[in-house]
């Protein structure tokens, strides 16, 4: 796959898509709720059809909205989340026993991509111990406190959403919608990222860049963003 | 009368200090925030990526890329900062915040916390609770002391599915403030009761080994 | 220890130093050769006399700068580097039996020092297998390939050096100045920091800093940094 | 005529393809820079902490903060980034580099290099090279094909300590282009020949396994 600069902007989400779906893949998905998700490949890769999925995404959308699309058309399979109570379609495909989850601690979550993307493929975290989620797994004693191993995550392609990004694949994130996105960007085999705004490459000040360009495969700008707010908590004035 | 859900807040927010960083969950442990005391310096952190979370915003200033775990609309503070969520939690699990107040369905004697699951009913996840608990230097959960059916929340052994082992130091419900003995053989005790809450109320409703502390009257 | 806002600007080196030294501690310096070292930090440090020290630093510095004015006042008793060969004193120690050296290889001691920053107490990575870096550490296998484990580091002190910082202790590193300070910001006990400018707390914007204040402890701001460049290797116009 | 240094080089750039991302080591390594093909778009890594670096500066642009792994000043390019060396090493190990281009001491035909100590002398340590030749995809050494004293570069087996264990892909030395089979029973061919040098020399200063490729020559 040609990775040169000028190759990496596709002109909408669908052609950033094209040829790298196949039923049963394996996708991560930035975002934390629906702050910082892709929004864009996200129905993108609802219109592909392409089911069977396991989704790799710290939550499952709301019913409308993120990939709670995909839990509309039964594209996804599993998921491994941290939290997925906002949402109802979720609740009854699973109770219905048509979906699987395996839920990780959020932290546990983010540093298995991290650990992904960074050639680890195992490590010891005190998260967990004593519970269910270490049920199975190595627990191991280092100064006297007890530690659980974790595994490294990666993903067939991982589906990031940026602020702003260059074709060279730059990235910069904005406020908290940073969240998955940055761990994600390295632990995807192919690492597809959307942006607000898609500036020239030079613009981005190379102390400021969250995500290398070379995490990016494939970029495009997105055409609009709704960035809806699940609890929309106001002050009176 | 036992403490209202803003005087647990208030309770709790005694036990902040000066140039803290807090890390506080959602509900009641959310209202800790409006009882800082005024000049003192608490840092909050939100574990989706956040340090320095300042309070809910006007209307007119509302930005859908500024939440808080919960999900919440929120501001900055003057000296917000951003990171991931891989860096927020290794700044949890590292034990670089000082404190965690969060809720719970049941605390033990050991200070075991079981807030995530009931076995049978739909399981939403743990989100960040488990790296909280364990990362965190000290951990209070603010809660009511019984469930909605009367059992005791406050017990020698967590019926639930746990959360963390051994990590609550302290739990403040409506009924009083209780030091919990998470690193020896376990206990729950007693050190502040709340105004025209008896002794004999607390221990009929606590089913773990309950000391009373020795400031606490007798009435 | 206070640490809010107002204490944590300290007036210069030594007050920012002092109470935390004594002797046989470990410290931690940043810096990669003598880029983005803690110059006046070091000097402090020298100036104290605290000997026989750990430290851990990815260089050595050079006869006359950076930890190599540790050297020459044999208060380093062990260094964890990854490489020293720019410095004379340094070998000629070794040689004579007087320092002590654990090399680790540059990827395994970033991110050793990243994982004791992040409560992680030991990883898994492919760097070492097969070599004397493996000799003595469980070699485990993930997915058929061959794995050593390595674990955490921290340290009683760290010692970094960035380009701008406030009261709150955010910091913002300056280009490739950044390379190893922001881990061992994380994996100090207590982290000192010096900046070339300390500027007010508001005016960094959230999204360019690179170290939360959370992990500074002091800071100060360099009465003035020589910052000397090892291979001034330039083009002819 | 052997190839002199700069057309080891230039044979080394020649396995670069558009859009490859690149370590260089310093020695012969650093040369291939000056052999990019005009238009292909190239990325230099260096793991200090920088990707996209450029030439050596001008004078009048010397900066102190920016340096590459050699401690050279360098310069950015148009799209460079500065990261951690925490990050890049993550960059490195998680295999996200399409090419490391090294010095050796050794290499033995199966693929494992020597490039960091030679037991009794000074050891001035490993640097990045151990994470480099385990991290990234592919790895090519360019080095004098023997050393001072006349020994074979080229070996069954390393005599020196590891730098890493079957990782080495390609050896470009002054008498030609060599691959090397680091997955399999181990073995080295030779698939090209430097203008003027004879297959029995190479035989003669290859104390490996050594296979002559189709496409040379046998003169």
């Amino acid at each position: 796959m040609a990775t040169d600069m000028a190759n990496k902007v596709y002109k909408d989400a669908k052609s950033a898509l094209d040829g790298l779906l196949r039923e049963g893949m394996t996708i991560m998905a930035g975002g934390f709720g629906l702050c910082g998700i892709p929004e864009n490949l996200i129905v993108a890769l609802r219109d592909s059809g392409v089911g069977n999925l396991t989704c790799i995404s710290n939550n499952a959308g709301v019913d409308d909205a993120g990939l709670g699309l995909l839990l509309v058309t039964r594209q996804i399979k599993r998921m491994i989340s941290s939290y997925v109570g906002e949402n109802k379609t979720f609740s009854q495909q699973f109770l219905a026993g048509e979906l699987e989850i395996e839920f990780n601690p959020q932290g546990t979550l983010a540093e298995r991509i991290r650990a992904g993307g960074a050639g680890i493929p195992a490590f010891f975290t005190r998260t967990g111990v004593g519970t269910k989620v270490a049920e199975g797994k190595e627990v191991r004693e280092f100064d006297g406190d007890k530690f659980v191993m974790e595994t490294g995550l990666v993903a067939e392609v991982a589906l990031v959403k940026a602020w702003r990004g260059d074709a060279a694949g730059n990235l910069v994130y904005r406020k908290s919608a940073r969240n998955f996105n940055p761990m994600m960007a390295t632990a995807g085999k192919i690492t597809v990222a959307e942006v607000e705004e898609l500036v020239p490459v030079g613009s981005l000040d190379p102390d400021h860049i969250h995500t290398p360009g070379i995490y990016v495969k494939r970029i495009i700008e997105g055409p609009s963003y709704e960035k809806r707010i699940e609890q929309r908590t106001v002050r009176k004035a | 009368m036992p403490w209202t859900r803003d005087q647990i807040a208030a309770r709790a927010a005694r036990e902040l200090r000066d140039g803290f960083y807090v890390n506080l969950g959602i509900g009641i442990p959310t209202l800790v925030s409006n009882f800082v005391p005024e000049g003192m310096d608490v840092t909050l952190q939100s574990e989706n990526g956040m340090l320095g979370v300042g309070p809910f915003p006007f209307e007119n200033q509302v930005d859908p890329d500024i939440i808080n775990a919960g999900k919440q609309a929120v501001t900055e503070a003057k000296d917000t900062s951003y990171f991931s969520s891989a860096d927020s939690f290794a700044m949890i699990r590292g034990g670089h915040i000082d404190l965690s107040i969060l809720g719970a369905m049941e605390v033990s004697e050991t200070g075991d916390l079981a807030n995530w699951m009931i076995p049978g009913k739909m399981v939403k996840g743990m989100g960040g609770a488990m790296d909280l608990v364990a990362g965190v230097k000290r951990v209070i959960v603010v809660m009511e002391h019984v469930s909605k059916d009367g059992a005791s929340k406050l017990l020698d052994t967590c019926s639930l599915p746990l959360t963390g082992q051994r990590v609550v130091d302290m739990a403040i419900t409506e009924l009083g403030l209780f030091a919990i003995d998470k690193k020896g053989n376990g206990g729950v005790t007693l050190l502040e009761l709340a105004e025209g809450v008896t002794v004999e109320e607390v221990k009929a409703k606590t089913r773990a080994k309950l000391t009373i502390g020795a400031a606490v009257k007798v009435a």
